[in-house]
């Protein structure tokens, strides 16, 4: 039984069902070995503990109305640390023994790759903020607006979490695979996610000051999550392995 | 066994910058054959590899699988291929098992195929470690999980980087028969060593690569024996260190 | 045509600037409550355009050079991103000078300062990458790019979103046609001096990689002789 | 002109300074000009003094920021202009190259 032949037509796409289901089989996957350690969740975890009671530590004593400027931006600024620790970690597992190159000569929807990933750092992510956001409520009475309303708060965070882990993953894979250093990795993330996490921010803020204005920046912010999740998506084969038809065949001007 | 040529590089160029690491390599890969690709350190072998597998991009030439020219190799085109590298590429906190159970079922609708794990490992003697955790085990045990994962595809085309380099003397002797198998039922191989003897114990043709070209090609004849084409091959290798040194 | 056309552009821009200098400093009205020193906004504006401008342009550059892999947009890339650079790097100086003179603060925070400064920061981490990345990372710059170029928008709206200190946008619709007429020749003027260089940039990049491609031509000659 | 007109028939010799220092409180013997009492002239040269260090310092503002403009433009053009000269030295090592192996 062959289940494929080289001589079958490129881009035949007859599974619809494939990308889902292959995205979900590599999130599995990762969960799985993280099941074995607990590695990325503990290292995450105890992370946002320390980031937390070093907040409390500095900023106990703020005043109400300077909390309520603070809060939003410790609480993605975490967000920003625990996902360059997570993205890190999380293609380093890749990287160990070169197993994102068999993925890519695999039968494997380049997109799947990026979906998996992209799931796993963000269930990381959002695990983290179930400990970072009833922290930030307990200690600073600013942000009992978060506790109040839950499911705008839950929104909010799932939103701003989806949009920091879309550019995040694309660049991380990029680099995990073209041999380069990680130390780029938080060179090129903090600038280009700041404007997502500016847009969290602002709206965290109207959260907390129970701004009418609020529900228009989760908008933007939804808005901001589609055009990021679309781009990464459609850049992520690319980036990964050159894609595209060849350079046309140029007729070489005369050099003299 | 398929009429079309699985693998075909035509005037294969790969530059980084200023620095030409294949310039114009011709090379192909029928059913059935299993060639050795052999070369100094840095004659761009892995390089060959990964542009055959579309995990580089060429800078010249064209790529023909199966009769068609590819320049993105498709899902379908993949699966009927298979890559073994010398990093291993496994989930060393996986066992052999989970390893091979998520290769098998991210290829196929369903998880159909998980029975045929056992058979491929004992086959390449790991019947003993099937759930044992990847990370405990020696370097050849890994190679071997690897080929077993690649041949459990049942590919039409495999290309091996250095499979030989951890392996003992037994575990390469039967790499070499699994390969001959495999080859009688129609599998291509392309692999590259620096091993002679592993070359010549199981490849029908050597070609050298020297420099980032192919500079010279063996053909196991049958009337030459088993020790003209040793000859053969070990006067080409050592062309090419005479080549390198005056270079 | 080729080599002609970058000079034809610096040309007009060496005519047209001391233009509009003259324009600007003799023939415009002193703006009432912010006095000459309003006079940087004909160089300050024009210029903060074509930073945008130039990085839409390496943005779709990059995006073409990803999915064609054409050598003519990677060099359109690498020289629109480092004009970025230059064009940015005086849009933030001028700026706060600007600032400092009607403020009485030269850099306030404000969100436009801020994401022109990021803008900034995403062009130059894409030049670093191109220059320092290991092999392959022109691709992994190409979608830094892109990233860049989407910013663009959001930094244009990022104003409209959070009310600061800094003019609104619509400043620039209401003014006199005096300043207008002040503003087109500095905008031309600019605009041509920033595409006569990217285009010598370009022809300079796509020289280098001609080049790189002749030594490899070279060195293939005498071995297959 | 029509200024030194007005002061012409009482003091000839005073007429030149008489518009820097009008001595509007001192004697009787002139008339006040209208408008021009000490303390609007003063007040007028405060508001002109202030006007002119603000316009010296807008225009010390407005050089510096056109002359960084122009220095950033032509960092560039030097940059180019060196990048130039190293590709036309590399292409002369080529062409070196060449003829050597010819």
């Amino acid at each position: 039984m062959r289940e494929a032949a080289l001589s079958t037509l490129p881009r035949a796409k007859n599974a619809p069902m494939r990308l889902p289901r292959q995205a979900w089989l590599l999130a599995r996957n990762d969960l799985r070995q993280e099941m074995r350690e607990w590695e990325l969740v503990a290292t995450a975890g105890f992370f946002t503990l320390v980031v937390l009671v070093m907040f409390a530590l500095a900023f106990a004593t703020l005043s109400r109305d300077a909390q309520v400027l603070a809060v939003p931006g410790m609480l993605w600024l975490t967000v920003a640390f625990v996902g360059a620790l997570t993205l890190t970690r999380i293609f380093d597992r890749e990287r160990e023994s070169d197993t994102l190159r068999a993925l890519l000569a695999a039968p494997v929807e380049r997109l799947a790759i990026y979906l998996g990933k992209a799931l796993v750092t963000l269930l990381v992510l959002l695990g983290c903020c179930a400990i970072l956001v009833p922290g930030v409520v307990l200690l600073f009475p600013a942000a009992a607006p978060l506790a109040e309303h839950p499911i705008q708060t839950v929104t909010l965070v799932v939103l701003g979490c989806l949009a920091y882990t879309s550019v995040g993953t694309l660049f991380a894979a990029g680099l995990a695979t073209s041999g380069g250093k990680n130390v780029l990795l938080s060179v090129i993330l903090y600038p280009l996610t700041t404007p997502a996490l500016i847009f969290a921010l602002v709206a965290t803020r109207a959260l907390i000051e129970n701004h009418p204005d609020f529900s228009k920046y989760l908008s933007q912010l939804a808005a901001l999550d589609i055009v990021l999740v679309g781009l990464s998506g459609w850049l992520f084969e690319s980036v990964l392995v050159g894609t595209g038809a060849r350079r046309a065949p140029t007729t070489r001007r005369r050099r003299g | 066994m398929p009429a079309v040529t699985p693998l075909q590089l035509r005037a294969i160029g790969k530059r980084f910058g200023r620095l030409a690491v294949l310039r114009n390599v011709d090379l192909t890969v029928a059913s059935g054959e299993i060639v050795g690709l052999i070369g100094a350190n840095g004659s761009g072998k892995t390089t060959l590899l990964s542009i055959a597998m579309g995990l580089l991009p060429m800078s010249d030439g064209e790529r023909w699988l199966g009769g068609r020219q590819v320049d993105d190799i498709s899902i379908e085109q993949r699966a009927a291929m298979a890559f073994v590298t010398h990093t291993t590429q496994l989930y060393a906190r996986l066992t052999a098992r989970e390893n091979m159970e998520l290769w098998l079922s991210l290829r196929q609708a369903a998880d159909a195929s998980v029975g045929e794990i056992e058979p491929v490992l004992r086959r390449l003697g790991l019947g003993d470690a099937i759930d044992r955790t990847v990370g405990t085990f020696s370097r050849g045990m890994m190679q071997r999980l690897c080929l077993a994962r690649a041949l459990a595809g049942r590919p039409e085309l495999l290309l091996l980087d250095e499979p030989f380099t951890s392996l003992d003397p037994p575990g390469r002797k039967r790499l070499a028969e699994v390969l001959r198998e495999e080859a009688d039922r129609g599998l291509a191989v392309l692999l590259s060593s620096h091993d002679y003897d592993a070359i010549i114990s199981v490849t029908d043709r050597v070609v050298l690569l020297s420099g980032g070209r192919l500079v010279g090609e063996v053909v196991r004849a049958d009337e030459r024996g088993a020790e003209g084409f040793r000859d053969a091959v070990l006067a080409l290798g050592r062309g090419s260190t005479r080549e390198a040194a005056h270079a | 045509m080729g080599r002609l056309f970058p000079v034809i552009l610096l040309g007009v821009g060496a005519l047209t600037l001391p233009y509009s200098v003259q324009r600007v400093f003799l023939d415009t009205p002193i703006e009432r409550t912010m006095g000459t020193v309003q006079k940087i906004f004909y160089f300050h504006v024009p210029l903060a355009w074509i930073m945008m401008l130039l990085a839409v342009v390496c943005g779709v550059a990059a995006g073409i050079q990803i999915r064609t892999r054409s050598e003519r947009a990677e060099a359109t890339a690498i020289a629109a991103a480092e004009l970025v650079l230059v064009a940015g790097l005086g849009v933030l100086l001028t700026g706060p000078i600007w600032g400092h003179a009607t403020w009485g603060k030269a850099w306030t925070w404000d969100a436009r300062q801020v994401t022109t400064g990021l803008l900034w920061l995403v062009f130059a981490s894409y030049v670093l990458v191109r220059h320092f990345g290991a092999a392959g990372s022109e691709r992994l710059a190409a979608a830094l790019a892109i990233f860049g170029a989407v910013n663009v928008p959001i930094i244009y709206y990022a104003v409209k979103i959070w009310k600061t200190t800094h003019p609104d946008n619509n400043v620039v619709g209401s003014l006199p046609p005096q300043m207008w007429a002040s503003l087109w020749p500095a905008l031309g003027g600019l605009l041509a001096m920033t595409l006569g260089l990217l285009w010598a940039r370009i022809r300079l990049e796509r020289a280098e990689i001609a080049l790189d491609e002749a030594w490899v031509g070279v060195e293939d000659a005498p071995q297959e002789a | 002109m029509q200024l030194f007109e007005d002061f012409e028939p009482e003091g000839a010799d005073a007429a030149g300074a008489a518009g820097e220092q009008a001595p509007a409180l001192g004697g009787g013997e002139y008339e006040p000009v209208e408008g021009r009492d000490r303390q609007s002239i003063e007040c007028q040269r405060a508001c002109e003094s202030v006007a002119a260090k603000k316009t010296a310092s807008d225009y010390s503002h407005i050089v510096w920021a056109y002359g960084i403009i122009w220095a950033l433009f032509c960092g560039y053009g030097i940059l180019m202009w060196r990048r130039a000269q190293r590709l036309a030295a590399d292409v002369e090592a080529l062409r070196r190259r060449i003829d050597n192996g010819k």
